[in-house]
């Protein structure tokens, strides 16, 4: 096996870790898209607000501090009290059912009926509500978040590899993170208990029958507004899993939001009803800008993962309208 | 309007479009089976059937918006290719919709105006300004829509969005935009479906005042056989995707297939 | 209440089409064109020029150009951020090798280019609907930020990466670089607003306008009574695109002066420009000066009551305003999903109805 | 300056004065098309041609069926060309009635306005083949008819046009042969009983109310006015015809009957007439539009309707009002007034007529309250509309003016009106009986309408002279009069009062059940039927008030203070068509409930102070049963005449 095979592997393996990353986001996205048509780009911001809550409920932070302090000229920070993780994040999660109930009662409520690009809009409108508000509550400045995923590059498997192509061909063995395979396992064991949810249970059932038909999903006995409010709960849960494996990989910050952004092209390549295309998609993405960005960036100045994975997307788009797991639209007059 | 009142009344006899042989699916679904039929020029000619009988179908067929697998289409003499409904549409024909699909961000009278987008041609750049061609455009199309919105009698809601306007009013509207584009040939889908008594009456001494006005060749679905029989000249029946029946209202009226078709005879 | 039209009647279709067919609203319109080409110069400082007009007359270009395409044709876009980038590029090479270049051409020429590079990336529009398009512009945005920052040429080789306005003149006024006066600057600016505006409401107004409108009210049936999906859409493409570009070339050239591409046009401007056309209101020109108005002044206030009233410190009235703008933003797409301009328009109505409620 | 005798030297005259100032507009076509009178003199010449192209001659009458449209206007002014008669007709009449109009007119040549009136025509024609041309303005639908002598109004242009060619000075040679003693048009008049009259006017007598409008309202060729009402009615002929020619305004026509309100909101006439049907429909839906507005709108709405009842028709008048009120009434025209007007189309009114019938003082009232110049004109066909005028000024709910310059008034000793002047139509057409019956021999023409000469000189209109009679001194006794006064009262809903032949006047007052009840609501008054309520004796001195209200008003009045009314019932049912005491137009019948309660009026008249009464009564399921029960009879106040030396009773 020659030492660029190897890379090449490894970059593919790196790929398929980062792919398995944005479909965790992208999921959030199917879910609420397949139950509610609602297209949510608040998505990423909740992923960011989920990490955001979770340090600052883990560290003890006074949430508005800031604001409390400039109002009333106080000068209050931290309750000086540390939360065990699995409690924060049990908080965090009862954080992401209020918001959810919120948005429900003060938004969608208000929105039934209204054009998809309108709802569109809306969670638009909600991204930079939830972004400031979470500044407002936490604070805007980088923190680190440490749950006790184990992080760094896995030694066993770098050393494990090592010498596969040779002891003089200048391959170390392959380099993945730990955290990177910590989250695909996570990611996975998501989309299985995802699945049978919507597979086994009444409430699953119904999630997946209101998509198709809002009255039926009535007939099941549950109202839709109780079923928006379960949707974007398990979305807010699914944000916090995303939140906290980009958080903990690289520190909750702004820039977490924007991989609601990477996810997008994800669901334009998987479409946005399937659950088993954003994951698919994912991969196909996160291996393709891998690739993209080892083979071609270094010709054309490198930072292509910015665009490629749009560029990907939108080609196969033009080629095929429907994704790839839509169903082939006819259209009707 | 006022060109196609100075033509001559057409030859009754000349069909202004020929159906030969189509057959359209949709992947395994078969549509539309091996239908032949044709159109006279200045003729009403109705396709009746019962539901899912492929009339629609076949509808979308002549004005390019679903191209056939088999079969050709003539068209004023002319063998017709596979084009977009666009195309159609500058070549003289125009229809309404089953579900009606006016423009609701526009007024009535936006909404006619747009009927005559194929025969406005002024440049971009001289729209930019407002100058000249296109305000003469404007002005003498303008014309034309008016006497359109005359003929229908809908002065009253000319300026209101059609969005507002109860169910009646807009089948007329979307007549009215058929009728700006002064086609050859009109096809009306389902033009007197949900409306009462009235509106029905009203909509078929429309549909004749087309007809006898400006000669223009009518095809119409319609399931109110009443009005099928009092309008039309010659009707074409259609089950399950094939012609069962072709010739005038009297002689489908008593055809035994046709009225197997509408009792439900089982087909075998 | 003050409308009076009895006597009010057309003998023309002219008339009766003109923009402003009430007379009242015709007359208002004299005034306040004239208020701001003859008194506004008069008393504006560089506070207001750059805090709050000039940013408001270039917005409203970029505004009333993605609701050409987003408004009135239905595609909607977020790549504007991208698209001003172009015209801002476009600006700075045609400024730099051509000297001789009357700035009112360079801009117009950027408008030009950036009109060719939306007619590329609205190609897919005709294949891609929806979201999907939305999601597709992005593509425009990341991709031409990343050319501009990654491709030297585009900013000359220049060690910081960083473009810089040179100063040209208009009739021996200043209106670029450092030097330029904020009533040169306005006027400059406000000479483009006026006629863009005026060309955006004959453009829409009459056969393109019109099919773009059917395409977005319903597409199917507009390609049936014979709108050409292809032009339509790309010719929204192009002129949408031209006046973001132009918008974007006297945001670099007039407004900032020294461009990173990344700071200055990033996504955060695309969903700016489409905040600004929710709330001034979709398919309208006057919801689009309405929007910038509503979003360049909203922050400046906040500002001053905040920082300036309350004494807070400015990140945290950076993030309510973030709160406030997008609370407003899910406020009016509850209240008033055609924004500002419906709201005016329903307002408007009433006066014309008053003293009777319907 | 050419003599103007004739409507059509008129015009030619008014082509060469006002030339490009529009003369007539029509809403078509979604904006107002517009032609300038120098395009209508070329336009009626044309016509004229075509007219004697197709063989219409001096004396020929020209039928003219269909709404307000220019080219009816013109086809009238090119009949008059030729020496011809226009005769319009009513456009919703059916075939039956415009038959016998054809036949009595002896028409040959009649102009419609589309189709439907085309329809009717050939159908008139089937009776009467004397009809030989048949033109049609609007041609949708008309492509395939075949029948001989229907033809376009664009054909008869055409064949105008060719003709002129050929004989260029033929119209002005035939409009110089007019006379103003000449027929200038034949108005059928809508007889209640028998058959229409034919009333000819000549254009000497058009020439007369022509003059009016300058005399009386200085109007001139700024002013405008919407064409809206029938042709055939001698008003528009006058407003839309004549006083257009004399004076130079420009005459709209509506789109079509059902875009009346919204063409005239656009055009904004200046000179605007209507019967007070029409008044009455717009207020009405002024209120009812605005019971569903906010109720704070609605509160400065009442507010504000209040101070121009106080203050609105003073300043009208040019009376003096404080400062105050001129300042809440300038608020008010800001506010209610001003916007009110220009949504009715009346924002630019300089003088607004009402006539035909009787308006209601309130209704009259409130449209002078908010500044529209509404006044009262009294005038028939056969005085070619003009017999009095209100003059600016002097304008009264009760009296309908003074007598026009150039008509004198008398009063006969029945009290009917007779009026003589330059107005007075020639005759009757073919029906020199009617003529006589109706003009005597020095010109005097009766109205059959009884009256009387207010001090100031203005005229009052009492009733009809048929339904006037007397009491048994030989004074006036007209109980349509006081009974409209009574019934002004909301809880009157209908009164009949008797006197014919007797020495006072008694009345029976039928309550109004609604408003009625809600009275007995709000001052808790407890009842179980409207028999019960009707004999409740607070009922009984609310109804006296008000007759004695009625009472002392008419004592001003030295023809009618004699007509107070004595003493009163209250009726213990509701007065009912289905028991034949109303007509089915729901108009009291008299001599019916007289004979029914001939024992209640006995009563009143014997000075019981109660009677008993058993009546049948048809329930509305169709059961009949009877109401019986002993029913309070009344006195009423009466007062002393100021004017005469009549007894108090």
């Amino acid at each position: 096996m020659s030492a660029d095979f190897l890379y090449t592997v490894e970059i593919i393996l790196n790929g398929l870790m980062a792919g398995v990353m944005y479909a965790l986001v992208a999921l959030g996205f199917v879910l609420i898209y397949k139950a509610s048509g609602i297209f949510n780009y608040a998505q990423g911001v909740m992923a960011l607000f989920a990490a955001m809550t979770l340090v600052g409920i883990q560290s003890g932070q006074v949430p508005f501090a800031h604001l409390i302090n400039a109002i009333f000229g106080t000068e209050v920070h931290h309750f000086g009290w540390t939360v065990p993780a699995v409690f924060a994040i049990i908080l965090t999660l009862g954080v992401m059912v209020l918001f959810a109930i919120v948005v429900e009662r003060y938004v969608l409520k208000h929105l039934v009926n209204q054009e998809p690009i309108i709802l569109f809009m809306a969670t638009i409108g909600l991204a930079y509500f939830m972004e400031g508000f979470g500044d407002l509550m936490w604070g805007a400045d980088i923190k680190t978040l440490d749950v006790g995923i184990p992080s760094g590059a896995s030694v066993w498997l770098e050393q494990a590899t090592m010498g596969w192509a040779g002891e003089d061909s200048g391959f170390y063995g392959f380099y993945i993170d730990k955290l990177d395979m910590v989250a695909a396992l996570v990611a996975i064991v998501l989309v299985i208990t995802l699945t049978l949810f919507s597979q086994y249970t009444k409430t699953g059932r119904a999630l997946r029958a209101v998509a198709d038909d809002h009255q039926a999903a009535l007939s099941v006995g549950i109202s839709l507004r109780t079923i928006w409010v379960i949707v974007w709960s398990i979305a807010g849960f699914v944000a916090l899993v995303a939140g906290v494996m980009w958080g903990s990989k690289s520190g909750v910050q702004f820039s977490l939001s924007l991989i609601a952004l990477k996810a997008l092209p994800v669901l334009m390549l998987g479409g946005f009803t399937s659950i088993p295309g954003a994951i698919v998609g994912g991969l196909i993405i996160g291996v393709g800008e891998k690739l993209f960005e080892f083979w071609i960036g270094p010709m054309i100045g490198g930072a292509t993962e910015n665009w490629f994975a749009y560029m990907l997307a939108l080609l196969f788009l033009v080629f095929r309208p429907q994704g790839l797991f839509g169903e082939k639209i006819i259209e009707r007059v | 309007m006022a060109a196609q009142n100075a033509q001559a009344v057409p030859a009754l006899d000349a069909p202004i479009m020929e159906v030969k042989n189509i057959t359209l699916r949709f992947g395994g679904v078969t549509a539309i089976q091996d239908i032949s039929f044709d159109i006279r020029e200045g003729e009403v000619r109705a396709i009746i059937g019962p539901n899912g009988a492929g009339k629609s179908s076949m509808l979308n067929v002549i004005n390019g918006f679903y191209h056939p697998q088999e079969g050709e289409l003539w068209f004023r003499g002319q063998r017709r290719l596979d084009a977009r409904p666009h195309e159609v549409a500058k070549q003289g024909v125009a229809r309404t919709f089953q579900n009606i699909a006016l423009f609701k961000g526009m007024s009535t009278l936006d909404n006619i105006m747009s009927g005559r987008l194929n025969k406005m041609s002024s440049n971009i750049l001289a729209q930019a300004i407002w100058w000249g061609p296109a305000r003469e455009e404007e002005r003498r199309h303008r014309e034309s829509v008016e006497k359109v919105i005359d003929f229908l009698e809908i002065q009253h809601i000319r300026k209101t969005p059609v969005g507002r306007l109860p169910y009646g009013l807009q089948k007329r509207v979307e007549l009215g935009r058929a009728l700006a584009a002064e086609p050859k040939m009109l096809l009306l889908d389902e033009p007197m479906a949900g409306m009462n008594v009235e509106e029905k009456e009203d909509m078929s001494r429309f549909i004749l005042d087309v007809n006898s006005e400006f000669g223009t060749t009518i095809v119409l679905i319609e399931h109110d056989m009443g009005v099928v029989m009092d309008i039309s000249d010659r009707v074409v029946v259609l089950d399950y995707g094939k012609k069962i029946g072709d010739g005038d209202p009297d002689a489908v009226r008593n055809d035994q297939a046709v009225i197997d078709a509408y009792l439900g005879v089982s087909h075998d | 209440m003050f409308y009076r039209e009895s006597g009010d009647f057309k003998t023309k279709y002219d008339d009766d089409n003109q923009t402003f067919p009430i007379k009242l609203d015709r007359w208002g319109y004299y005034l306040i064109t004239a208020v701001a080409f003859l008194v506004v110069p008069f008393f504006i400082n560089d506070y207001w020029a750059s805090a709050v007009l000039v940013p408001f007359l270039i917005w409203t270009i970029a505004a009333i150009g993605l609701n050409i395409l987003t408004g009135y044709c239905g595609q909607v876009s977020l790549g504007t951020g991208g698209f001003m980038a172009v015209g801002a590029y476009a600006c700075y090479k045609l400024m730099t090798s051509f000297p001789e270049m009357s700035i009112f051409l360079c801009v117009l020429l950027s408008g030009g280019i950036t009109a060719l590079v939306g007619v590329l990336f609205g190609l897919p529009s005709l294949r891609i609907k929806g979201f999907y398009l939305a999601v597709a512009t992005l593509a425009a945005q990341f991709f031409l930020v990343w050319l501009f920052n990654k491709v030297p040429w585009f900013y000359n080789y220049s060690a910081s990466g960083q473009i810089n306005a040179p100063e040209r003149a208009v009739f021996d006024v200043l209106v670029t670089g450092p030097y330029a006066t904020a009533s040169a600057k306005y006027l400059f600016c406000l000479v483009f607003v006026f006629v863009l505006a005026w060309v955006a409401r004959n453009l829409t107004r009459g056969r393109i306008g019109r099919s773009w409108m059917a395409i977005r009210d319903m597409d199917i049936a507009a390609e049936i009574i014979g709108v050409n999906p292809l032009k339509t859409k790309l010719s929204a493409f192009a002129i949408s695109s031209f006046f973001i570009g132009i918008a974007g070339a006297l945001f670099f050239s007039v407004y900032l002066g020294a461009v990173e591409v990344g700071e200055a046009f990033g996504i955060t401007q695309s969903f700016l420009v489409l905040f600004m056309i929710i709330i001034g209101g979709l398919g309208s020109i006057f919801g689009s000066f309405a929007g910038a108005a509503f979003l360049v002044l909203m922050p400046v206030l906040l500002k001053n009551v905040m920082v300036g009233g309350l004494g807070w410190p400015t990140d945290i009235a950076a993030h309510l305003e973030f709160v406030i703008v997008g609370g407003l933003i899910v406020f009016f797409l509850i209240v008033e999903p055609h924004g500002l301009a419906q709201l005016w328009r329903l307002a408007k109505e009433k006066l014309r109805l008053w003293p009777f409620p319907h | 300056m050419a003599d103007l005798a004739t409507f059509p030297r008129l015009l030619h005259d008014r082509a060469q004065r006002f030339k490009a100032r529009p003369a007539m507009r029509e809403k078509y076509l979604g904006i107002w098309q517009t032609w300038t009178w120098s395009e209508v003199d070329v336009q009626v010449r044309t016509f004229a041609y075509g007219l004697a192209a197709l063989g219409f001659k001096r004396g020929d009458r020209l039928l003219i069926v269909g709404d307000n449209r220019p080219r009816l206007y013109w086809g009238m002014s090119a009949a008059q060309c030729l020496g011809g008669i226009p005769v319009p007709t009513y456009q919703d009449a059916v075939a039956s009635e415009v038959s016998y109009v054809v036949e009595h007119a002896g028409i040959s040549f009649v102009l419609v306005e589309n189709q439907e009136q085309a329809d009717k025509m050939l159908e008139v024609r089937e009776d009467y083949p004397g009809l030989l041309h048949i033109i049609y303005d609007d041609d949708r639908g008309m492509r395939e008819y075949d029948e001989p002598g229907v033809i376009s109004l664009e054909s008869v242009m055409s064949s105008g046009l060719e003709l002129q060619q050929r004989d260029t000075d033929f119209i002005a040679n035939e409009i110089n042969v007019g006379k103003g003693e000449d027929t200038a048009i034949m108005l059928y008049t809508s007889g209640t009983t028998g058959k229409p009259k034919g009333v000819v006017l000549t254009h000497d007598n058009l020439m007369f109310s022509a003059k009016a409008c300058v005399e009386i309202d200085s109007l001139d060729e700024n002013d405008s006015v919407l064409a809206y009402l029938p042709m055939a009615w001698v008003g528009d002929n006058v407003f839309s015809f004549a006083q257009s020619i004399w004076c130079g305004y420009c005459v709209c026509c509506p789109e079509g009957p059902e875009t009346v309100h919204t063409d005239m909101r656009e055009i904004g006439p200046t000179y605007y007439f209507a019967p007070p049907r029409v008044f009455e429909g717009l207020l009405t839906n002024v209120t009812i539009r605005m019971e569903d507005a906010a109720p704070i709108k609605r509160k400065m709405f009442h507010y504000f309707m209040g101070v121009a009842k106080q203050v609105g028709v003073r300043l009208l008048d040019g009376e003096p009002v404080s400062v105050a009120d001129r300042l809440k009434y300038s608020i008010g025209n800001i506010l209610v007034y001003a916007p009110l007007k220009d949504a009715l189309g009346m924002g630019r009114i300089r003088t607004a007529y009402t006539a035909g019938e009787a308006i209601g003082p309130e209704l009259f009232q409130f449209y002078r309250s908010i500044g529209v110049n509404l006044k009262q004109v009294y005038g028939q066909t056969e005085a070619t509309v003009y017999v009095t005028v209100q003059p600016n000024g002097q304008v009264r709910a009760d009296t309908v003016g003074v007598p026009v310059p150039g008509v004198q008034l008398k009063i006969d000793d029945s009290g009917e009106v007779l009026y003589r002047g330059a107005g007075v139509f020639h005759s009757y057409y073919k029906n020199p009986e009617s003529t006589a019956d109706t003009k005597d021999e020095d010109g005097w023409v009766s109205t059959g309408d009884a009256g009387f000469m207010t001090d100031d000189g203005h005229l009052r209109i009492i009733d009809r002279v048929k339904d006037v009679s007397k009491f048994v001194s030989g004074k006036l006794f007209a109980p349509k009069y006081i009974e409209n006064k009574l019934k002004f009262f909301s809880h009157v809903k209908e009164a009949v009062v008797f006197g014919a032949g007797r020495e006072q006047a008694m009345a029976f007052i039928d309550m109004d059940m609604e408003a009625a009840g809600n009275w007995a609501e709000r001052n808790n008054i407890a009842y179980s039927s409207f028999q019960e309520l009707a004999a409740n004796a607070q009922v009984y001195q609310m109804v006296k008030e008000s007759i004695e209200q009625v009472n002392k008003g008419l004592i001003d009045d030295p023809l009618m203070s004699h007509s107070q009314i004595h003493r009163f019932l209250i009726l213990p049912k509701q007065l009912d068509a289905d028991d034949g005491e109303l007509t089915r137009t729901l108009k009291v019948r008299r001599a019916h409930i007289a004979d029914k309660y001939a024992s209640l009026i006995e009563a009143l008249y014997s000075g019981d102070s109660s009677s008993f009464i058993e009546l049948e009564v048809k329930f509305e399921d169709g059961r009949s049963g009877s109401v019986s029960g002993t029913l309070a009879i009344e006195d009423a106040q009466v007062f002393a005449s100021r004017a005469s030396t009549d007894k108090v009773a």
